[in-house]
This record gives C-alpha cells, structure tokens and sequence, in this order.
C-alpha cells in the first residue's frame, strides 16, 4: 500500500499542532514551568509554550501546552484487528441461526467480578436493547440469559454449564488499576481449568475494550463502545459456523 | 426567587402517602435485627481490632452469638453479661471469644447485663454528643454562618489509597472545597464485614474503615484550619454493613453520609429487608450524630430516562424523606438527591432540568437538597463535557441547591485526577460568582413550558405514590417502579443476616438516640 | 420574550441627536472625496490589475491624475474622456496609462464623460444588483427562511493562506457555520492599495484580495450546496482602502463586512475625515448589494473595561444606525456590534451581560444585531475559557442575538484552529438546543437588578450623545470618548489622501446606489 | 543540588498522567484512531487511550486522549534565566533615578510594525497603569513616550534619537508564523546599524516573550505576562547602574 504520512494538524499541513495538559506535583515557579516545557520537549515537541500555569496549593501546579508534534505515522502500515464477520440485522442473525444451528443459541452474560455497571451489558442483552437497537432477548433464535452485576466468575461458569450455553459474554467497565485485566484473566483461566474454553464462545464488551485487547486475554472477540446486540450477535453465529465447518 | 405555581394540596396528598408506606414497612421491619445491626451495636460499646485473619471482631462475636442461637436477643444483652461475670472490657470479651478463650451463654442476670449494656451506650452517646458540639465548635470558630455561599462544593477523591487520598483532598480543601468525600472500593458494599486499619489498596475508591476516617478527618481539620472553612466528610452509609459504618463515621466525626433506604435493594441486589431494618438503625445513628444524609435518587436516572423518570425521584425523595422523619432526622439534615441528567441532545433539555430542580426545591424548602451533575451524558469529549458541567452549575445557584456534587470534565474517562477536580471547582466559581444573584432576578414565566413540566411531574408523582400505597412498597419495587430494576422480598444479598427478635431482644441504643422518638414530617 | 421596561422617550431622544450627529459630520465630509474613493469608482467601472511592480492600477491611475490635479474632478471622468477619445476599455486606459503611453488631460466632453461613466455605471450596478439576485435565489432555494434558527453562528479562518482558509472554512461549514469570516493579514488596513490575486502568506490572517474572495466565494457555494444551507461570506471593509473592498466585495458577492464609521480612526489611528468619506461611500456601495455591515463598538470593551464603558458602545452604536441611514441601509442590514467582554471575576457580571445584551436587542429591535464573544479575559486556561464561551452563547439565545460570533477557547493563544472552531461549534450548539425556548419561558425581575443596570446604561447613553451634539463628533472623538483613545481631526494615517472637490465633480454611483436617496432612522 | 526527578501527576505520585487532543488531516476510522494512539506512543506515553474521537467533516478527526509520560524532568538541572535586579516601587525607582542620574530617565515605547496591539505598552506606560501598577507616564523621574501601534522601526529609533532616549521599549504580542521575531530582529539591526546599540537600553514585552527569548535576540531584557511598570523601570535603572560603573 501506498505510504500515508500524517501529522497532527493545526491550521496547516503537517504543523503538527497538539494541546497537552497535565499536572506537576511541585508549586508553581520559573523553575516548574521550564520543567513543563522539557517534558514537551521531551515528547518530541517543538516549539512548546506554556500557555497556562497555575499553582494548585499543596504542592502542585497546572500546565496547559500547546507544541509541534515531529512524530509522523505512516497510516499504511496500520492493521486494526478486527474480528471477521459481516454485520447483519435482527432478522438476518435469526435467519443464520435456524438454518445453521437447527435450535435456540444460548447467550450467558454478566459484569463479573467487583463490576456493577450493568447498562451495557443490558444495552446488548434486555428486551429493550439500546438507542433503538433491540437487545438479545427480543431475538426469537437467541435464549439469552442476563445474570447481571457483580457476578463471581465461578458463578458465571457454572451456569454457563448448565444452561449448555454457546456463548458467553462478559462486560467490564471499571478499569482503574487494570481490575479488568485481573478479572477478566481470571474468568478465562476457570473456564481453562473446567475444559470448557474451547466450547465457548466468550466475548468481552465495554468502554475500554477493544478487539485487540480481548485477543491479547485469549477472548474470541471485544466490543467497545456503540456497539449493539446485533454486532454481537452477528459475530457469535459467524464464529459458530466457521467452529463446526472446523 | 424564582418561584413556580404548584399546588400545594397535591404536595400535601403525595408526602401522606409516602407517610403512610414508610410506616408500614417500619412496622414490619421492627420485628427483626440484622448481624450488622447488632455488630453495629458492639462497635458502639467499644468492640473493635481484627483476628488473626483480618476478620473484624464485632463479625467473631456476631457469628459467635448467632451459633449459640443467641442473636436474636440482641448482641448487646451477652456480652454485657459476659462483661459483668468476667469483670471484663467489651473488647475484651470480644478477644476472649475470638481467641476461643470464651464462651458466651446469655447466662446471668438480664437487668445488671442491660444496666451495663445501657452505661456503656450512654457513654457512647456521651462521645458521638462531645462530636456534635466540636462540629458545631468548629464550624462556629471558622465563621461560617448562614450567609455562607451556597451551594457548598462537594468533591470526591477516589484514588484507592488513603494517603493519597489525603494529598489530593488537602489540596481540594485549598482550591475551595466545602465538602470532601471519600469514594468507596468497587465492591466494598457487598463486604459483610468492615475492613480493618490504613489502607492503600482499592479499585475505584478506597476502603471505608474507622482509620480511615480517622485519618481524614485529621487532615481536613488541619487544612480546614488553614483555609479558615470547616471541610465536611462524606462517606458512604450502604451496603451490607450500613449500621456499623454509620458508627464508625459518628465515631469519627464524620459530616454527611450517603445513605439511602432503596439504593442497596436497587442497585446493589441487596435483600428489601435486610436493607430496610439496616437502614432504619444507621440513619438513627446518623441523625444523632448531627450527620447530613444523601439520599440515592439521582442514580435512578443513570439506568433510567432522565425525562420519563422524573417523577419517580421526587417520589423516591417523599418516601426517604418520611424514614428520615422515623430514623428522627431534622429536615436540614435530609441531603435528598437528585441530578442533571437529561440528555444534552435534547431540545429544551435545560428548561427541563430547571423545572425539575426548582420543583424539588419548592417541595422540600428545608431539606439540605443534594445534586448531582451529568454522568450518564458525559463523553470522553472533555471540553463538551465541561460545558455540560457550566450549565449544570447553573442550574444548581438558579435553583439554590444546597450539596453541590462537583461534576468532571473526565466523568467517561476515569475517577478524577487533582487537575480534573482543580478545574471542576475553577468551573463552579466562576458560574456562582458571575450569576451570584441571577436566582432572585429572574422569574419563569407563568403558566409557561417550564411550570407545565414541573406540574407535570407533580402530578405523576402523586399517583405514582397512591399506587405505592395500594401495593405497598415491596411490591412497587418488585415491579421495577424504580431505576427499572426489579427486586423481590426475599431475593438479593443478605437475607442470612435477617434474624427475628426473640421476645426480650434488647438494644440500648434507640431509646437514648431517638431521644423525643421518631419525629414526624 | 425577556422584556425590560425602557423609557421610550429617552431612547428617541438619544437617536434624535445621533441622527443630528451624522448629519453634521456627513455634510462637512461632503465636500471632498478621497483617493481610494477614486480607486473604488474605477474597480467599479472595470479597471483591475497590477503592474510590474504589483501596484494596482486603480492606484497607478488615481496616483496619475492627482499629479496631474485632476483627481478633484473625480476620476470617472478623466478616464471616460479618455475612453471616448481613444475608443479603449477602462481598463486599457489604465494599462496605457500605467505603461506611460497615455497622460490623461481631462480634456474632451464632460457630458459625454458623464455618458460613458453613466453606462458603465449602470452596467456595474447590474451586475452588483444580478449578485444580490442570486444571493436572494440561492438562501430561498436552501429552504432558509425566516424560521431558521437564530443566532447565525459566525466563524473566522485566520490562516494567513487562503488554500488552507479554504479548507477550514469547508470543514466549518460541514460543522454548522453559517458564516465564515475570512480574517486580514495583521496590517493590511495600513496598505494604501489592495493586494493582487490568490495569496498564501499572511500574518494573524489572510489578506483581502478581489481573487481570495472569488476563491472563498466558489468554496463556499459548493459546500453551501452540499450541507443544503447557504454559508455567508465576511471580509473586512476597514482601513485605508475601505470603499475599494466594499467594490470588490459587492462585484465577489461577499454577504457581510465589517464597516463602521470609526474603528479605523480610533483603533488604526487613521485620519477622520478620511474614514468619515471613505466610510459613507463604502457603506453605500454595501447597502446597495444588499451586504450586511458588522460595526466594531465591541473594540471600545478590548480597550475599556466592559461595565463601565457600556454606554459608549449604544452611543456608538446609534451613531453607525444613523450613518448607516445616511448611506442607504435597510435596518436588516445594520449588524450593530457589542460584546460580552465583562470582567469573569466580577461578582453578578452575568447579570451585567444579560442586561446589555438585552438593552441593545431592544433599542434595535429590527437590526442584525452582532454579538461578539470574550476576548479581553480570555486566559491560556482554555478550559475555563470554554466556559465562559458557553455563558456568552447562553447570553446570545437568551437575548436573541442574530449574527454570533463564536468564542474560541484558544482566544488569548493563537488565531483558531480547525479543532478549536469544531469545539466551539459543538458548544454553541449545545447551548442553543438546549435553552431553545429559555428566551420566552424567564422574566426579568421588574425593577430588579438586570432593569436598573440597563436603564442607567440607558441614561449614560443619553447624556453621552446630547454631550456629543454639543461638541461635535470630532472633539468627543480628541476628547477620548470611545475607547479611551483621543485622535484629532488632522492627525492619522491618509489625511492625504482627502481632496476637496472642484466644481464639476462627478461620481456616477451615488445616484445609483442611493436609489431613493438617504435613507432616515 | 539534590536531584529532583518528577513526572505528571493524575492521582498517583509518579502515575505521569497527561491528557492530549489533536487534529488528524484524515477521516475517523479505526485505523486513524489507532494512529491517534501510535503518535502518543510515539511521544512516549505508556498505556495511551483514545478516549474520544470525533469526524470532523472534510477529511478532518478530533482526538481526546490520556497517558502515562514515560519521560521525567530533573527540576535541579533546570536554570531559568532572569534578569537579575530587585524590584522596588515607584518611590524606589523614582528615588535611584534622581540620585544616581540626577536627571529624567528617557523611555521611548512602541508597538512596532505590522502589531496594533497597544494594551500591553499602554499598561505599562499609560499613566493609568494596569490593575493597580501605575504607568511610566505617572513616574516622577522618567519622561515616558509612547509612541502607540504599528510605529516604523525607523520611526521609533529616529524618535529615540531625537528624544536622547536611555531605554527603548517595544510590545510585540502577534507571534503568528514568528513574525515578531523578525520584526524584533528588524529593530536591533536598524540600532546596530546606527550605531546606538550600545547606548540604549533595549527591552521587549508581550505575552509570548521570556527574558530567555530576549536575549537570544540581544535584547536587554524581555518580560512577560503580568509584568507591570515598576518591573521595568528598576530593570531599566538596575541597568544604566550597572553600565556607567563598568
Ligand atoms: C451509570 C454509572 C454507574 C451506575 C451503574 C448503574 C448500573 N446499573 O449500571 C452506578 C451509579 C451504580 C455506578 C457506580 C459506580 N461507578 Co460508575 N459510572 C456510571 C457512568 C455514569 C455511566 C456508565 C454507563 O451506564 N454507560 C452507558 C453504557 C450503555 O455504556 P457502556 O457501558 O460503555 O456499554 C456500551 C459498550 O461499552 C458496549 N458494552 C459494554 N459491555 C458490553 C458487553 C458485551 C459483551 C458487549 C458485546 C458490549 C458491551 O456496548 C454498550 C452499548 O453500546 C460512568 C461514567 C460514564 N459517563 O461513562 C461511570 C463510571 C463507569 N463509574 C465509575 C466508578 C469508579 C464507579 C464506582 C466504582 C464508584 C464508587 N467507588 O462508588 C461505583 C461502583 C460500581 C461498581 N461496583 O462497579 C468510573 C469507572 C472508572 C474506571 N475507568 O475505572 C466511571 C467511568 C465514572 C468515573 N469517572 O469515575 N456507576
Ligand atoms: C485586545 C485585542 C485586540 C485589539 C487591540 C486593541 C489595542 N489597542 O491593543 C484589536 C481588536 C484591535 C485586535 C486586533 C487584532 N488582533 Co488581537 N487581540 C486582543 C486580545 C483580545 C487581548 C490583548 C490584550 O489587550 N491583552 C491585555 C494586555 C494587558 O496583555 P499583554 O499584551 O500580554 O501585556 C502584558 C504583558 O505581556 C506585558 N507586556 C506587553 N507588552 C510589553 C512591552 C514591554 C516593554 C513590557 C515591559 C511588558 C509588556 O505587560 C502587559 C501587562 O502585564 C488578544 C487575545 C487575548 N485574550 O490575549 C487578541 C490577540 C492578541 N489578537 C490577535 C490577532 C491575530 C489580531 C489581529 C491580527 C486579527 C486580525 N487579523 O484582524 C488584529 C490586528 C491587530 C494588529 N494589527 O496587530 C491574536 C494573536 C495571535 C498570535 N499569537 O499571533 C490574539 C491572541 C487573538 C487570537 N487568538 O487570534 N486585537
Ligand atoms: C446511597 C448510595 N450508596 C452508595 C453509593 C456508592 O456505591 P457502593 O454501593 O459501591 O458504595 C451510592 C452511589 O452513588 C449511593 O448513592
Ligand atoms: C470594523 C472593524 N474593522 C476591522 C477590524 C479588523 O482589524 P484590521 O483593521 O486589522 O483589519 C475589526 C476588528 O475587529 C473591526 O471591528
């Protein structure tokens, strides 16, 4: 492919223009605010000016900067990884189902772990579905079962189990000090230790969750925000079919 | 001021009903304790410190007393009596029993156990009352009276790390805070015990423990000398050990806590009556502790449409209100929540907000009313989210809110870091002061959009309430009527801490805190 | 609708010595006219171009017939004297003239000068009159109409290079401007000539030129067409060669420009009889190609502080209605200027503003009133600065403004860019959806605060004109009246550039464009 | 000195939080949002997140983005310029003239070139000063000439001759593609090349300007942002000290 340059752009090409801010634990004096601007300089910005410095109390000062980036990216060489599938609609899931699987595909989830934020998980799974997008349960091929916040993975798992589910899906949202990537390892090492990974199609979705990221945690796929039930759901029985064809 | 036609009768019918669902589930709920209330209990006569597990001893001694069957004559009763045998401490028969030295069997003489039950309450009282008056104290001293400016800036550090936490809050303190309040660890309220000692490890918020408390109370006091205001501690009064944390922050001189008869239930998948019979005893310590409440209203709207809801935080706030009034709270103390939440797309929104906000002013004109800014609508789009912040703060001295929860830039993104905060105070000042007297210079027009909207919701409110009535409360929330979440009466969380009393439970405190009794609204 | 009480009379008797005002100054300044007046009559007449040197040949010619003191008798007729004799375009006569093979006598006919310069005349004003036509076709055919949502939302490109203003004013466009200002290279206003063709090298802007307009112009109608809105284009008629921009923007079909009768005196210390002839020609060549002028009062609050100087800028202000009368203008197209430049930390500055604004909006109930955004106390804090950009937006709906400037966050850092103005974009947008109605659903307080402040604002006003009349408005203007900068009647730039006509002076326009000769406010 | 090593602050010490947003010259896709993230890797922020990105029309995206700065500042390497003088007030300043000149000190100030921008020189000049600091004009012992906007390089130094002018002060606040530093260029050269560099003493002002900045130009002395008259004036006098005794 074509090599594709860019740099971030102010009012002309290639000026390379970017605002920063950040704190300083340190009162603000001459001394503190050149320090702001070596840092600027440090990533590779030219020209950095501190438009605005302003002491916090108790040590620390506030700095807004604006700087020319000297960093280009050359789009070109950008693979996003992506998970496979083509996007169909409600009636296209439901379509591919009853042709393929002959029977009802069942779809656990929760927001395991310490997680309360069930309106993106509901957003995929509930009746109502989100922003006009009709969630899972509204799906005639799909049982879907919602377990809700604050689901211990071994509870999860096991009802997994019982329902012969074909799909999991987790949801995270709080990331602070990565808990999710804590959580999540742990989810995927007990369906490992029960020898289910294989059979289970497991899927993450939330805020800070990207494909890659969910590959990078053995998960099949992730789903960041604005995604819908019927991305999901598209991916699941695509995933499916490509399994059994296997 | 700004000042909406409502009519006053509809009010009137709307806070009976809620009168009336709010004592029938204290009528029912007054036949059982819960484990926390009585841990609660032993805390407040002096049990405190962990075993070798980092089990807190109130839990050794609650489950000591539940395996002997003796719970549900109240925690107090065995080991006052335990006390007067063995000539002990409270804390050392909590030793004594976590060590498995002793035994505890009710045994001995009922009325020397409540007369020591009873000295060692009054001595508690005595220590939550000295808290009261050096509140007051300091408050007085700092010159903060009534022509203060309202509303008071309340914000959040959240780091996971008390001391860092401290850091952050002194700075707070320095940048203009009223009102600091220490997030909670992810996941603590479904912890059925109170962790233990200094802690610098938590997810999303930091651990509510009695040193922690103590440590921040000692640095808001030493900033707020500095700064010459009294900065008011926040904590969260919920979950599953609601009571004993109400007596660790009356302990603690703690300011105001989060503390909601349905947000357990509702949110948290928390038992109805666990957290009805929880809430009861922790909103009694509360008020005797001279401790603001904030009420949970506002995530109503974080699951549920800010505009088709309405109705059901005002009628949230009614029925919180009447347990406050039963729990014997005064109306200032009744930190009623509610929120900005409308999304910002829609057209008109703001003079939505305005009409709900004024509506919840009007009807409650002495609550300390608590509100809350824009989190649903926020994006990782920071500057817009700053704006949503400017027009929320607006809203707030239009409306003359009282608990001012600062809203973040970086609400989307993650808990808020000392700039976002600096900021987010720079943002609320600047709109006060610039709109310092706008609230009593302009009028909504009447008869117009926005006293329609506000009628409007009045009005739901009033039915919502008749049918709650009908049905009682458990039902309504059975129904999902609030946040859209569904919960039964015996699903959810902690429905094993639910005892029965036993004919002859006794707990000391009630009678010493509820002083006049329940008040009545 | 927000209304104040005003007392009526006061206000007619402000305008009435505004109007004795101009008129005074409009007959003194009849007597002469200018050498870009001159250059202006030329472009209009078809002369354009430049020289070897880039000089253009409106001024090689002008220049030319100075020398040869001829230009007293107006430069239509030399050159179309010379057309008749020579049977050569206007524009050739320039070119021979700028080639030196032609010296112009100002011999031959006069009337069949006055003929030719007559039927050129008639043939530019066509095509000026065709322009305004199409403008009129094209926002019918956009479906605009009088219920498009109000205020326009007004950006400037500033690149200095008109292919980069080209695609920030797209992208501006994409994002819901509805105006785009093109913003002049720092220093153009000084240039006693207009430069020449498309150009990229500009400072804090681009420069004025009659090839960046067309090339602005075609952008704009096809990014018009594409979003179904027709985007505005403004320029800058100010400075030394006002009337000229005003030819070239009529020729271009420019929408807006900002003129005003004494922002080149006091804020480019141009000499004032200059700019007072040079203002009135240009502002009637705006008026008749249907170009809404922008006036500068909201320069006076950069200058002078915002509160105390706020009747300086509705003095000004019906001193531009009345010039504006005087040159033939349509209320409509009086885009009256102001600005919300009070200090953020003044305590109920918000009130201030809402007082102004809504004072202004009343005295010109029919005007397109121009409302300008911080600037003065704009910080490098762009998130503050945000803010109080979202509280100027919220002034412009609540007191429906109609031409609104956009506030940039990174005012006090660097001209804007394309982030800068989406960000704005998106916080104007905001704000209007939002309050979409707030202007009719909130009264101000009778005799309150907001009502006092306009109507001292009100009475300042008054006295300032009446003072004004006494005086004259050149003395008000040495005195320092307006922005606190004192200029004398011979002092500033281009006072050479005024030449008291001769008997027999002739300029084909006036006529023309004056249609049913000076309008009265 | 101690080393003093610090890094942004978020709510961590050392966590080197910073939050950026920019312009790509590209439309938003996911291979440009993973741009977004690659030049603030590029510039050395570990776990950098997108956390908004917006199209902007017309081949334009916006990013909002945080991270964590790799990169730390040792504050006690850092040594600010600063002319070195102590400030005193009008009184002060007024009473050093009169005895150690025994004359008025001349000042002669302008907006030079293409810069209209008067505020800056009029609040130091200008009798009435800016918040709170009178102006030069209200000093005693200085004869202060401000000669306003747009004034000629040649014009201020023909009037600074005419005026046997101690000190020259100049504003240039428009910083546009560096344009003041051409015309502060511009204006030393015309001094050098009169020969009256020596003579005078040469000071800029404006919001852009540093003392750094100004000495690099061979400029006296630059000052920024809140700088006020009695700054200036004891510079200016501190100075023509520091020359007659040398
Ligand atoms: C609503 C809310 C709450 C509600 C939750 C109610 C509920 N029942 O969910 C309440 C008030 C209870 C709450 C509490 C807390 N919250 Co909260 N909350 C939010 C808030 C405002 C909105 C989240 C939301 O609902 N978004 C809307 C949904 C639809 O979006 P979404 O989750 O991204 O889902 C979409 C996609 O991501 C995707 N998706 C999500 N999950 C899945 C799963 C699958 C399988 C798929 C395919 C897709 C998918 O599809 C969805 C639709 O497109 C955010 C701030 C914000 N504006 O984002 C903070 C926020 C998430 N909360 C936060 C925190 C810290 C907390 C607390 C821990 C604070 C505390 N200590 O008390 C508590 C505790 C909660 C707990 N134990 O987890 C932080 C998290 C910080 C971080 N990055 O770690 C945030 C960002 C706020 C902040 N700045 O501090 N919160
Ligand atoms: C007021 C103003 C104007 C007024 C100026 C009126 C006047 N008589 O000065 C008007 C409206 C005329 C104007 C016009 C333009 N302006 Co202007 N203007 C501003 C504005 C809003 C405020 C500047 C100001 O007065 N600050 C207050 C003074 C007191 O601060 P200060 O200058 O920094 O001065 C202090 C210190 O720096 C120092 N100092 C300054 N000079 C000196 C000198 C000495 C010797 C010393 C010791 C100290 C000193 O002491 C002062 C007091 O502490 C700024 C935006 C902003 N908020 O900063 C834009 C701004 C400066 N303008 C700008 C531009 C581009 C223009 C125009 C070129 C736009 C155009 N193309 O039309 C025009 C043309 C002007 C020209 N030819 O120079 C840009 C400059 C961008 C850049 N960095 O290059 C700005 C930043 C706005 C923007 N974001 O686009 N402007
Ligand atoms: C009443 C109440 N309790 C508690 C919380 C906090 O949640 P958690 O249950 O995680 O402590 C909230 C959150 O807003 C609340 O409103
Ligand atoms: C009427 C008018 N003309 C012109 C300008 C722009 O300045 P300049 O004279 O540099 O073109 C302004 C600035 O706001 C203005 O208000």
């Amino acid at each position: 492919m074509a090599e594709q340059w860019i740099k971030p752009y102010g009012d002309t090409q290639d000026d390379g223009r970017v605002q920063l801010s950040f704190t300083l634990p340190v009162p603000l004096d001459e001394v503190s605010k050149e320090g702001a601007r070596r840092l600027a300089l440090a990533m590779g910005l030219d020209e950095p000016a501190v438009v605005h410095a302003e002491d916090m109390g108790q040590g620390f000062s506030f700095y807004v900067l604006y700087g020319q980036s000297k960093h280009r990216i050359d789009l070109s060489t950008i693979q996003v990884a992506k998970p496979e599938f083509e996007v169909l609609d409600k009636e296209g899931v439901n379509a591919l189902i009853a042709e393929k699987m002959g029977r009802k595909m069942v779809v656990v989830g929760a927001c395991i772990e310490t997680d309360a934020h069930t309106v993106g998980i509901d957003a995929i799974m509930n009746m109502k579905g989100y922003n006009g997008h009709k969630g899972l349960e509204s799906y005639h091929e799909v049982r879907a079962i919602n377990m809700g916040a604050q689901v211990d993975s071994e509870e999860l798992v096991a009802r997994a189990i019982e329902e012969r589910a074909d799909v999991i899906l987790v949801s995270q949202v709080v990331t602070q000090k990565n808990i999710h990537l804590d959580n999540l390892t742990r989810l995927s090492d007990i369906l490992e230790a029960e020898g289910m990974r294989e059979r289970i199609i497991l899927v993450v979705g939330g805020p800070r969750i990207s494909h890659e990221l969910a590959k990078e945690l053995g998960y099949d796929a992730g789903f960041g925000p604005k995604s819908y039930a019927e991305d999901v759901a598209s991916f699941a029985i695509n995933e499916w079919i490509k399994r059994k064809a296997a | 001021m700004a000042h909406l036609q409502l009519d006053q009768a509809r009010i009137d019918r709307a806070r009976n009903s809620a009168r009336r669902i709010a004592g029938r589930v204290f009528d029912d709920m007054d036949r059982s304790t819960t484990t926390t209330v009585e841990r609660a209990t032993l805390r407040l006569m002096g049990i405190d410190g962990v075993d070798e597990n980092q089990v807190p001893l109130p839990n050794r001694v609650v489950d000591h007393l539940q395996e002997q069957g003796l719970l549900n004559r109240g925690a107090a009763l065995a080991v006052a009596a335990a006390m007067n045998e063995q000539g002990w401490t409270a804390q050392q028969v909590a030793e004594a029993v976590a060590a498995g030295r002793l035994v505890l069997d009710g045994g001995g003489d009922d009325t020397a156990a409540r007369n020591t039950a009873d000295a060692l309450a009054a001595q508690s009282c005595e220590h939550i009352a000295a808290q009261r008056a050096q509140r007051a104290a300091l408050i007085g001293n700092s010159g903060e009276n009534g022509e203060v400016a309202q509303p008071w800036l309340y914000l959040i550090v959240a780091t996971g790390n008390i001391y860092e936490d401290i850091k952050q809050a002194r700075a707070a303190a320095e940048q203009g805070a009223d009102i600091v309040a220490v997030i909670r660890s992810t996941g603590q309220s479904l912890l059925d015990y109170v962790p233990y000692g200094a802690t610098t490890e938590g997810f999303g918020g930091t651990y509510a423990t009695q040193e922690n408390f103590r440590l921040m109370r000692a640095a808001l006091d030493e900033v707020g000398a500095k700064v010459g205001r009294y900065i008011r501690l926040t904590n969260y009064c919920s979950g599953l050990c609601m009571p004993e944390i109400a007596a660790m922050g009356a302990i603690e001189r703690l300011d105001m806590m989060l503390n909601d008869s349905m947000y357990g239930i509702i949110f948290r998948d928390i038992n109805m009556q666990r957290t009805f019979i929880d809430q009861f005893f922790s909103r009694m310590i509360n008020g005797y502790a001279g401790i603001i409440i904030n009420t949970g209203e506002d995530n109503y709207l974080t699951t549920a449409d800010a505009v088709e809801a309405a109705h059901t935080v005002l009628a949230s706030q009614m029925i919180n209100e009447q347990f406050a009034y039963l729990s014997g709270l005064a109306p200032e103390q009744m930190g009623l929540g509610h929120a900005f939440e409308i999304n910002p797309e829609l057209e008109n929104g703001f003079l939505w907000e305005l009409a709900h906000a004024q509506l919840v002013r009007q009807v409650f004109p002495d609550a300390s009313l608590k509100y809350m800014p824009p989190t649903k609508h926020m994006t990782g789009n920071i500057f817009k989210g700053h704006v949503q912040d400017a027009l929320f703060n607006m809203v707030s001295t239009v409306t003359q809110q009282n608990i001012h929860l600062l809203g973040m830039m970086t609400e989307a993104i993650h808990t808020p870091f000392i700039q976002d905060r600096f900021l987010a105070i720079q943002n609320a000042r600047y709109v006060f002061g610039t709109m310092r007297d706008l609230h009593s210079e302009i009028e909504f027009k009447s008869g117009g959009l926005i006293e329609q909207r506000a009628q409007a919701v009045l009005a739901e409110t009033e039915s919502m309430l008749a049918e709650i009535e009908r049905i009682g409360l458990p039902s309504a929330i059975a129904q999902g009527m609030f946040a859209e979440i569904k919960r039964t009466a015996t699903g959810g969380k902690g429905l094993d801490g639910v005892i029965a009393k036993a004919p002859g439970y006794y707990n000391p405190f009630p009678k010493r805190m509820l002083q006049g009794g329940p008040r009545h609204g």
